[in-house]
């Protein structure tokens, strides 16, 4: 069993399970046969890869790579691949949220052999974008994990995800034709499709060819950066979150805005001026951070507030990895920013899916999704048969992992972050940010605590106050999400010097390890804990309320979408001229 | 030869998007798709044409025909 | 040069269907203008190093590049595959909202919601 | 309000006119960029490109060896596509005569099946195209099957064959008298062809494997038939294709049975 095999087995896994589990639609007149064979198609989808990197792992930790073409062909034409501590790591992301969404799908979200087959795609697209070196096949694995989000973000039947999802397709599908463009300039040049022929094609081109290779790369970069929903480009995220199915969004905010950032990283290390991309990139991803927590202070909707928080934390992966790239993955600090950016990607994925699924929960049992008009839902969910209030402990743990308080991941991976960049501008972005999510979580939390709501609930249709759902798959998923974010708090020290060898095995120093549980640390995170509180007792008062309201309800339309992308693109042509 | 094809496809675009009726638009895609079709035989491209007259124009007319047939061929709302 | 600048233009055709229309399905009749532009770019270009095609029979002397060829196989299938999925959607939401206007669709969706 | 909305109007104007420069910006150099087309790629394949993956029709040498990994992605967007148009379509029909909706599945495609599909009275179903598209269904579907097995000598191959076919099938389909839909035409029988050829595309990549090529590799490179793969992998494809086309386009017209 060659390394290759094995390396593509973690894809191919999925894409069997995909086929078995459509073979369920094939007998759906008995529908127990249908039943278990879509379980051992997720079956071997989801835990089979496990095996794979399990026994991948002792080759990636001794700083081994595997590449080479797929299938032995002609390495001119072929598709080459590339496994190694990266690709390894985000695909542990991948499955790990893949496999918890998917049990908890077994008792709340959508079902049917169609639903896993597509899951089960997207988590095979997911894996194949960050091992694959070669650019169109980035294309497609694109695609493919885009094609299947938009199938999926409507099954959660509601109008608005249709119109969520239609727009999700119509800015990533326009950005993917101008990603083709950007691979016909770069043929053009070097005649390779792979990183490594199109690396070598541009260290021996001329002056005029430089501008057209930048021009290129920009294309590439903004149609991966849509993806990513950095500043300028957010605008489809938080319908197509908030409206998706909850094992979903949990996916989709967890792993799907994060593989394609990853897989930009190897692109930006094959061009010259890529550390000036990094650069542009870390100053977007901090206004991102911040920005997102005022619009997410002022959202009504608890799901949607969810999402944009989810683009406010990728703002924080975004400048930590953009400043890591800016200072160059060999040096201490790089890597220590790429190490933090990665295990704050992780930990997001975990506390946010947790917090997706637990939220999706209460809003399935008391059938209501508005912040102010829901109050003592744990009373509520307790009328629906949840004796032990797990949803609302779940939920507590991934406020907490967010709000980055000193046992859970979020404080620990945050403060990587704004450890390693000390003293510069993105550093007190970020601790506004962080302030601003206390706050608004603090905001969310209301909905479990008793008191009174200012809206009038809605009843749910049979006029009681709850509706029948099916727990013990939700509660296994949620546990297990919530004890992962405990673990990667007790245990991260290590974690991080271990994610920093893994990223780049070749470096022989000794990485910046955030001192914390020291004095000075903990000092700023009461600080910014207390600004929580304050700003949250603020937004109390008329006046800053008003004006959120104004931020709610500003007015957005599809066309701001692409006229973002496309000043988007030429703000980042002209960052690269200058 | 090339350039008087591509001047056609460009008018033909352009009627689409500014024609009233929805079905005269799917028409000239329709067209649109075979004189590409047509383009990629002069450009010694047999495999593509053979794709892009059968999935192109085929398939993706049937699609829009039964677009449709569901819903307004009027497009009246105008700019 | 000349075909390119026609490309060109067509390109900026179909981005002005996406973004100028409001009419949905005039938007998807831009991207796929969009998708067909990308193509034929590629094929145009492809083919300027041959005379002929890239059947190995014997006689063939100087192919064309045939590597764009099989690329853009590729690029056509997935373009009809978006305008179907986007064509399913655009017709639920006129089932659901009665218009084919993007804006006068979120608004209807909108206060739904 | 007159004026506001013609202001609106002379904005959302101005703000296209911007979006569109912007990206003529970053386009025209790319555009407008003329240095000489590759060779390198072109002279491999036109010298070894033959034996090595045995098709004559080098594209398809491409496509099917070479780069396999991408048609294999290509398949897969199709699948998904097939799947998620249905599960719209039927959601799309039960807005129109909303029968009970199914719970969070996705558009109930598993549970869809034409038979309880509300017939509908075909306007378009004249005798004339039910005595035409009856005669030549057969003949395009031989055709079909003609493109799709002869991929790697003439043009042609997996998909061009497969939407061939499917277009055979519809013309059955519309051919045949409206009771009964027998033959390659029902339903049921693409849905299964469908699955079945989709997981034998899968056991065909895992073949690669038996002679340690990997996962896409050649099982038969080092036989004397190496284009037997290329024949098998366009058979298996252009199955597919051709029944999720056939049966997404049946299903749009309204159910043949």
């Amino acid at each position: 069993m060659r390394l290759e095999d094995l390396v593509y087995a973690t894809i191919m896994l999925p894409l069997f399970g995909a086929a078995i589990a459509l073979m369920g639609k094939l007998v759906h007149r008995n529908r127990a046969f249908a039943k278990t064979l879509e379980y051992i198609g997720a079956g071997i989808g989801l835990v089979l890869p496990w095996v794979g990197l399990t026994m991948l792992a002792p080759v990636v930790f001794s700083g081994g790579i595997v590449s080479g073409i797929v299938g032995n062909w002609y390495e001119g034409v072929g598709i080459a691949f590339r496994f190694d501590g990266l690709a390894w790591l985000i695909q542990i992301l991948g499955y790990t949220i893949g496999l918890v969404a998917y049990i908890y799908s077994l008792g709340g979200g959508p079902r049917g052999p169609a639903f896993t087959t597509i899951f089960l795609i997207q988590t095979a697209a997911l894996a194949a974008t960050i091992i694959t070196t070669d650019l169109f096949n980035l294309f497609v694995c694109l695609e493919v994990m885009g094609i299947t989000s938009y199938v999926l973000i409507p099954t959660s039947k509601k109008p608005g995800a249709s119109l969520a999802a239609f727009s999700y397709l119509m800015v990533s599908a326009s950005a993917m034709v101008f990603f083709l463009i950007g691979t016909y300039g770069l043929y053009r040049l070097t005649g390779a499709l792979s990183y490594e022929g199109i690396a070598e094609g541009l260290r021996t081109i001329g002056g005029r060819e430089r501008l057209v290779s930048n021009m290129a790369l920009t294309l590439l970069v903004s149609a991966v950066a849509i993806r990513v929903a950095v500043m300028p480009l957010y605008g489809w995220l938080p319908d197509a979150h908030a409206l998706a199915p909850h094992a979903v969004s949990a996916v989709l905010s967890g792993v799907l805005i994060k593989t394609p950032l990853f897989a930009l990283s190897r692109i930006l290390g094959l061009f010259s001026n890529g550390p000036d991309v990094g650069h542009l990139m870390s100053i977007a991803g901090g206004i991102t951070a911040l920005v997102a927590v005022v619009i997410a202070l002022s959202q009504q909707d608890a799901k949607r507030l969810l999402a944009y928080h989810s683009i406010s934390q990728i703002g924080y992966v975004v400048a930590a990895w953009g400043m890591a790239l800016q200072l160059g993955i060999d040096t201490a600090l790089g890597i220590s920013l790429m190490a933090a950016a990665y295990l704050h990607a992780l930990f997001h994925a975990i506390f946010k899916g947790l917090l997706f699924l637990s939220v999706g929960t209460t809003i399935d049992i008391t059938g209501e999704r508005n912040v102010y008009a829901l109050r003592n839902a744990v009373k509520i969910m307790r009328k629906a048969g949840e004796r032990i209030p797990v949803t609302f402990i779940t939920f507590l743990i991934g406020a907490l992992a967010i709000s980055a308080l000193p046992p859970l991941n979020g404080f620990v991976s945050k403060n990587a972050i704004t450890y390693a960049m000390k003293d510069s501008m993105l550093y007190h972005l970020l601790i506004a940010a962080g302030a601003g999510t206390v706050a608004s979580f603090i905001k969310l939390s209301r909905i479990y605590l008793p008191g009174v709501p200012k809206l009038p609930m809605q009843r749910t249709p049979e006029g009681r106050r709850f509706k029948r759902v099916r727990l013990p798959s939700r509660w296994i998923a949620q546990i297990t999400l919530a004890l992962l974010c405990i673990a990667g708090g007790l245990w991260t020290p290590r974690l991080v010097s271990l994610v920093g060898r893994l990223i780049q095995p070749s470096f022989q120093g000794t990485l910046i390890i955030p001192a914390l549980y020291s004095g000075e640390n903990l000092l700023k995170t009461l600080w910014t804990a207390l600004a929580g509180v304050l700003i949250y007792l603020v937004i109390q008062h008329p006046i800053p309320a008003n004006l959120l309201h104004a931020i709610r309800t500003r007015p957005r339309n599809f066309k701001g979408l692409f006229v973002s992308f496309s000043l988007g693109t030429a703000g980042l042509a002209i960052w690269l001229l200058i | 030869m090339i350039i008087l094809l591509l001047a056609l496809i460009i008018m033909l675009a352009i009627y689409t998007l500014t024609s009233k009726d929805l079905l005269h638009g799917v028409i000239a895609m329709s067209a649109v798709s075979l004189i590409c079709a047509l383009l990629f035989t002069i450009l010694q491209a047999p495999d593509v044409a053979i794709t892009e007259a059968a999935v192109g124009a085929g398939v993706s007319t049937v699609i829009f025909v039964w677009a449709l047939r569901h819903s307004k061929r009027r497009d009246d709302e105008g700019e | 040069m000349i075909e390119r600048a026609l490309l060109f233009t067509l390109f900026l055709i179909g981005f002005y269907g996406i973004v100028g229309k409001k009419h949905i399905i005039k938007k998807i009749f831009g991207l796929n203008i969009l998708n067909n532009a990308a193509v034929i770019l590629f094929i145009l270009e492809g083919s300027r190093i041959g005379t002929d095609a890239p059947i190995m029979d014997g006689q063939a002397s100087a192919i064309v590049d045939p590597v764009p060829q099989a690329l853009m196989l590729t690029a056509i299938v997935i373009g009809v595959c978006i305008t179907a999925l986007s064509l399913a959607l655009a017709v639920h939401l006129y089932r659901v909202s009665g218009s084919f206007d993007i804006d006068t669709i979120r608004m209807r969706i909108q206060d739904e919601a | 309000m007159k004026e506001n909305s013609k202001r609106s109007r002379y904005w959302s104007r101005f703000t296209t006119v911007i979006a569109i420069v912007a990206m003529a910006v970053v386009l025209l150099p790319i555009f407008l960029n003329d240095t000489s087309w590759p060779i390198e790629a072109r002279d491999y394949l036109a010298h070894s490109g033959t034996e090595e993956s045995g098709a004559i029709n080098l594209v398809s040498a491409i496509y099917l060896g070479y780069r396999v990994f991408d048609t294999f992605g290509e398949t897969i967007v199709l699948l998904v596509a097939v799947l998620g148009t249905m599960g719209m379509l039927s959601r799309v029909e039960s807005l129109v005569d909303t029968s009970l909706e199914e719970e969070h599945t996705i558009g109930s495609v598993s549970g869809f099946s034409l038979t309880n599909e509300k017939r509908r009275s075909h306007a378009l179903r004249t005798h004339l195209l039910e005595v035409v598209t009856g005669k030549i269904g057969p003949i395009v579907l031989l055709f079909g099957f003609y493109v799709m097995l002869y991929g790697h000598v003439s043009p042609g191959g997996g998909f061009q064959g497969g939407v061939i076919i499917a277009s055979g099938i519809v013309f059955l389909a519309l051919g045949n008298p409206q009771e009964g839909s027998s033959g390659i035409s029902n339903p049921e029988l693409l849905v299964r062809l469908e699955s079945a050829a989709f997981l034998t595309l899968i056991l065909v990549f895992f073949s690669g494997l038996l002679i340690g090529n990997g996962f896409f590799g050649n099982p038969l490179a080092h036989t004397q038939i190496p284009v037997g793969y290329i024949v098998i992998l366009n058979a298996v494809i252009g199955m597919k294709v051709g029944t999720s086309l056939g049966f997404m386009c049946i299903a749009m017209m309204g159910g043949g049975s």
